[in-house]
């Protein structure tokens, strides 16, 4: 069981859409890789880069943020200011060395089960296919 | 007295390298303009400098991230001191100012009765061999601290530059060993002394620094410092520390890691209560420390006169700066008392 | 292996008892069989483990010696993990530091005991230590101040001490609340009201920062010399051992040369 | 040199400023430090040349708590720090007399700093007294910034790492940046500890992400946090790619217009997603 192997995927999702969607997908039954670690915040704008940069820090492959689709954020602005600060965060993560298909920003509805399913199974493949081609950000081990 | 022995320029490099079989050789090698302590190595270029250089040398002895200890949570909390490393180690090229860093630091490391084990090993397993200095840059200042750029003071062995090769002495049984190599041959010629100048940086006495506390020139000093940490870092008698504890993984290491009381963090506690808040507080705790509480504490003042924190404010503060400030306005405060006249209210 | 002074041993959290809203009290025991022989007004440094470390005075020490106390209020980030930890945990512990209160130079003298809300838990091992030996001092007097009734500490030793004869105790609270008919009003105040008389007493003041000012101040107008009256300094303190430069007040460490001062030892600026 | 001198004579004597912030030289060093003029202090010991190099827009908050109204002698960049702390009320323009005179370079130990070739002003956006002609504005062209983007993301990652594990932390870099000014910082937080204090790789890195990330849309690129760092880290570098994509996603270039709210301060409905998505690379 080469769990080691396996990336590591965390998915900070916004609580009114895209964690329902996430729910949608399990009681549909829609299959999805089991790396992908899910977090819920109360909205895409919550998400502070910082939580992103320490995602990496930690040794995580992957980091996917998702929210609700501009317009109907529970609260209004929240995805606008989210998609600056993910749009800046991503471009200064790839000016320091992740590489940018490491990081997948979108948005997804309470009603696109299938959605997250397929994005997390296709970002886990696309991770895959970066492994070992070089180092994240993950520190080095603690000297023993 | 033991005796002066020569070393010809040319025998350098195979000196080393028979130094290096039984000892890690330190030496400052010049890297892309920045100085650097590094392990000897025959193809990089050596070349000894003759006065002061800008490079930490608190960093061998006092890392600024130091693990102490590494714990796994699995196993119920076993804890796993750091053993110190044991393979004795040369530094080589120390000026006079750099060695009375280490010798302060003895003291504040050492003195207690809890002694800090780790670097109490470092010290065992190392032999300072100190470099006399040829120039004193426009920095220096180690004159005027009791010190002087031909002093040997606290080193193991000492050498120096001449015309056609080096000279060295060994001063404590620690630095013995190394002169018995076949390259050296004991001559009687001595490094001749110089009178070097003084007065740049004239500071008064700790206890006349202690009475300044309440005077309102701490304002005025600090009115332009915007109190990062640069000067304590890269000072070697600033050794002020903070304890931290990291998990990663479950597993976790304590480490002691360089912390500047210049900084706000330094001192604000749980709660909120911060009791030097004001940069004036701060500049006044580090000049004081300096030039009077270190000598209260231990019997000598912690400025070696290196000049390093001159060499590296980005505000060109010079910090001996401040310290001869505070001493014209000691010496204007006696002037005025011993005049009988009523002393002007200050600002 | 190299013993380094600070790396902390393990100690089991024996219990853990509720003093008020946001002070619970710990008592601790080393796990390999050490003894704790803590003298009145010393302190320790515990830790959690990944998550950092702080200084907390010695409360009580059983009489075996294995057995310690530490009052813990919920105010940071270390204090506020220990609150969500559970009987048998593990922390570390290392000390105990600094110096003591002089008790055995205060032999036959009477002394009063001025604690600050928190500030009492470091002079709760002078009141234990002084009622264990009654007979060598005179009458003890203890002033205790605190926020609300709800956070009143120790209330079963408050009780203990007040129904003990030679102790006269004096409880007051900061501001009125229904349901408390007690004694109103701030410490300093108290003590002024009080009029607590020097002649050869031992003042033993504790609490805010705030709250000694204004005590010492107010115990200075009743006649008392700075000689005869002792504080403990609570300073930021990371190493406890007088290395890391941190808890100075002018060339004084509080952890090495303190915690512990009478006021003739500390400059006047400090308070 | 004496036209400057002169006006600050005049403000003084009109009362329009209690202290004029600028520059004297310090005879025993040759060196030019920052100053506090005060209405009676002599100023032919006012400096301003190309030695000036230092920014003291970070000065202002604390001298406009203890005097009403403060002079300061402003180059391009610095004014473009102005701009950001009076757009975010850290300081307010009433208190401030700004004085800027036509800036062509800042040299430091004899040899023009780096950030002059790409400047994008000469005079401070925000100023009640200008001297001399300002040049005409270039854009950037960030070269340092994109001969980083050519090379491989491993490349990158090494070369800032290497960096990065030399950072001792004494936050020089903080206490200079005019738009520094957290009460406590998120280096100092420990609810939660986003970043640890020890000086090692992991956390470094953290430092110089979030800083670097604060700063977005917010840097005047005065330079002064790659000046002042006793490692030579290249700051300004990570200030720059942040600067190039806020002025390619927004077209903003931070600081150069007066009232002009920080993009990452405002909202806009039709940003194109691609931009967060990473595919309009």
């Amino acid at each position: 069981m080469q769990i080691e192997k396996e990336p590591k995927i965390l998915a900070i999702l916004c609580k009114w859409c895209s964690y329902a969607g996430a729910d949608l997908a399990g009681t549909s039954r829609f299959k999805y890789p089991a790396n992908v670690r899910i977090v819920q915040v109360p909205c895409s704008g919550r998400v502070d880069p910082i939580m992103i940069f320490r995602a990496f820090v930690e040794g995580y492959d992957g980091v996917m943020v998702s929210g609700c689709h501009p317009g109907d954020c529970h609260y209004g602005t929240g995805n606008y200011h989210a998609r600056r600060r993910l749009a800046v965060a991503r471009r200064l993560l790839e000016f320091v060395g992740v590489h940018s298909d490491r990081m997948h920003f979108t948005w997804i509805s309470a009603a696109e089960g299938k959605k997250f399913a397929d994005d997390c199974s296709r970002f886990t493949e696309q991770l895959k296919g970066l492994a070992g081609t070089e180092k994240t950000l993950a520190r080095e081990e603690i000297a023993t | 007295m033991n005796k002066w022995h020569e070393l010809k320029a040319a025998d350098l490099k195979n000196f080393l390298s028979q130094l290096a079989d039984k000892w890690q050789v330190w030496v400052p090698y010049r890297n892309d303009g920045k100085w650097e302590f590094a392990p000897y190595d025959e193809r990089r270029e050596l070349e000894f400098p003759g006065s002061v250089i800008h490079v930490s040398v608190k960093q061998l002895l006092f890392p600024k991230r130091r693990p102490l200890a590494t714990y796994d949570e699995e196993s119920t909390w076993s804890v796993k001191s750091v053993t110190p490393g044991e393979k004795p180690r040369i530094i080589m090229g120390l000026h006079p100012c750099d060695v009375a860093g280490i010798s302060y630091m003895d003291k504040v490391f050492l003195r207690t009765e809890h002694k800090d084990a780790l670097y109490e090993a470092e010290r065992k397993r190392t032999v300072l061999v100190g470099m006399l200095c040829t120039e004193m840059e426009k920095t220096c200042h180690c004159t005027d601290r009791g010190l002087a750029p031909d002093s040997a003071q606290g080193m193991d062995v000492v050498f120096t530059r001449t015309e056609d090769g080096y000279l060295f002495q060994s001063l404590s049984e620690k630095g013995a060993p190394l002169l018995e190599s076949e390259y050296l041959r004991a001559t009687d010629d001595k490094p001749d002394k110089k009178e070097w100048p003084h007065g740049k940086y004239e500071i008064a006495s700790p206890e006349e620094f202690m009475e300044m506390y309440d005077d309102g020139i701490w304002h005025e000093l600090s009115d332009i410092c915007l109190t990062c940490g640069i000067c304590t870092y890269e000072c070697p008698t600033c050794v002020c520390f903070l304890v931290a504890d990291e998990k990663f993984k479950g597993k976790g290491e304590r480490v002691t890691v360089w912390d500047s009381c210049q900084l706000q963090s330094y001192s604000r506690m749980a709660g909120g209560h911060d009791t030097r808040k004001t940069p004036a507080s701060r500049v006044r705790n580090r000049t004081l420390d300096k030039f009077a509480y270190s000598h209260l504490r231990y019997g000598q003042i912690s400025c070696t006169g290196c000049g390093r924190c001159v060499m590296v404010c980005p505000l060109k503060r010079s910090f001996p700066q401040l310290g001869t400030r505070v001493t014209e306005r000691i010496r204007n405060k006696k002037k005025m008392t011993r005049d009988a006249t009523a002393p002007a209210k200050e600002d | 292996m190299v013993n380094i002074e600070l790396v902390p041993n393990p100690a089991t959290i024996k219990e853990i008892i509720e003093e008020s809203r946001d002070v619970k009290s710990f008592v601790l025991e080393y796990v390999e069989p050490k003894s704790m022989n803590a003298r009145p007004g010393q302190f320790i440094e515990v830790s959690v483990q990944g998550y950092g470390e702080a200084t907390f005075a010695v409360t009580r020490t059983a009489q075996s010696g294995k057995e310690f106390t530490i009052s813990v209020k919920r105010i940071g980030h270390l204090t506020k993990i220990l609150h969500r930890s559970a009987e048998g945990d593990i922390i570390g512990v290392r000390g105990p530091y600094g110096n003591s209160f002089p008790v055995s130079e205060w032999h036959g003298k009477s002394i009063v005991i001025i604690g600050g809300g928190i500030g009492l838990a470091p002079l709760r091992p002078v009141i234990d230590h002084i009622v264990e030996h009654r007979k060598e001092f005179g009458d003890l007097e203890i002033i205790f101040g605190a926020r609300s009734p709800a956070d009143i500490l120790y209330k079963e030793d408050l009780k203990k001490w007040e129904q003990d004869k030679g102790v006269k105790l004096y409880t007051t609270i900061d501001v009125p609340f229904e349901g408390w008919n007690g004694r109103v009003g701030l410490v300093p105040v108290v003590v002024k009201d009080l009029a607590v008389k020097a002649d050869d007493k031992i003042a033993v003041v504790c609490g805010p920062p705030i709250m000694i000012k204004f005590t010492v101040a107010a115990l200075k107008e009743l006649g008392w010399p700075h000689d005869r009256i002792y504080t403990t300094l609570e300073m930021k303190m990371q190493c406890g051992i007088g290395q890391c430069g941190r808890c100075n007040i002018g060339e004084k460490f509080i952890c090495k040369d303190g915690p512990v001062f009478s006021l003739d030892q500390i400059p006047t600026y400090a308070l | 040199m004496n036209e400057i001198r002169k006006k600050i004579r005049s403000l003084f004597d009109k009362g329009e400023i209690d202290v004029m912030l600028g520059f004297r030289e310090d005879p025993s060093t040759g060196e030019v430090k920052a100053a506090v003029f005060k209405k009676d202090d002599d100023l032919n010991g006012f400096v301003y040349d190309d030695r000036c190099v230092q920014n003291l827009v970070n000065y202002l908050p604390t001298l406009t708590a203890r005097y009403k109204r403060i002079g300061i002698m402003l180059k391009g960049c610095d004014g473009r720090s102005l701009v950001t702390q009076l757009v975010e009320h850290r300081i307010n323009k009433n208190q401030i007399v700004a004085l800027s005179a036509a800036c062509d370079g800042v040299k430091v130990r004899g040899e023009e700093v780096e950030k002059c070739a790409d400047c994008a002003v000469s005079v401070s956006p925000i100023a009640d007294h200008v001297f001399g002609e300002p040049k005409e504005k270039k854009d950037p062209v960030y070269a340092r910034v994109r001969e980083i983007e050519k090379m491989t993301p491993a490349e990158r990652w090494k070369f800032f790492s290497d960096y990065f594990a030399k950072c001792e932390r004494c936050y020089a870099c903080r206490q200079i940046c005019p738009s520094c000014y957290c009460e406590i910082c998120i280096a100092d937080q420990q609810e939660p500890k986003w970043i640890e204090p020890s000086a090692k790789l992991s956390a470094n890195t953290m430092w110089h992400l979030i800083r670097a990330y604060h700063l977005a849309g917010r840097c005047a690129d005065c330079g002064e946090c790659e000046r002042v760092c006793p490692q030579d880290i290249p700051m300004r570098l990570l200030n720059n790619a942040l600067e190039k994509a806020v002025h390619e996603m927004f077209k903003v270039r931070p600081g150069t217009v007066p009232d002009e709210l920080p993009p990452l301060v405002v909202l806009s409905k039709d940003d194109p997603d691609t931009i967060m998505e990473g595919k309009d690379e």
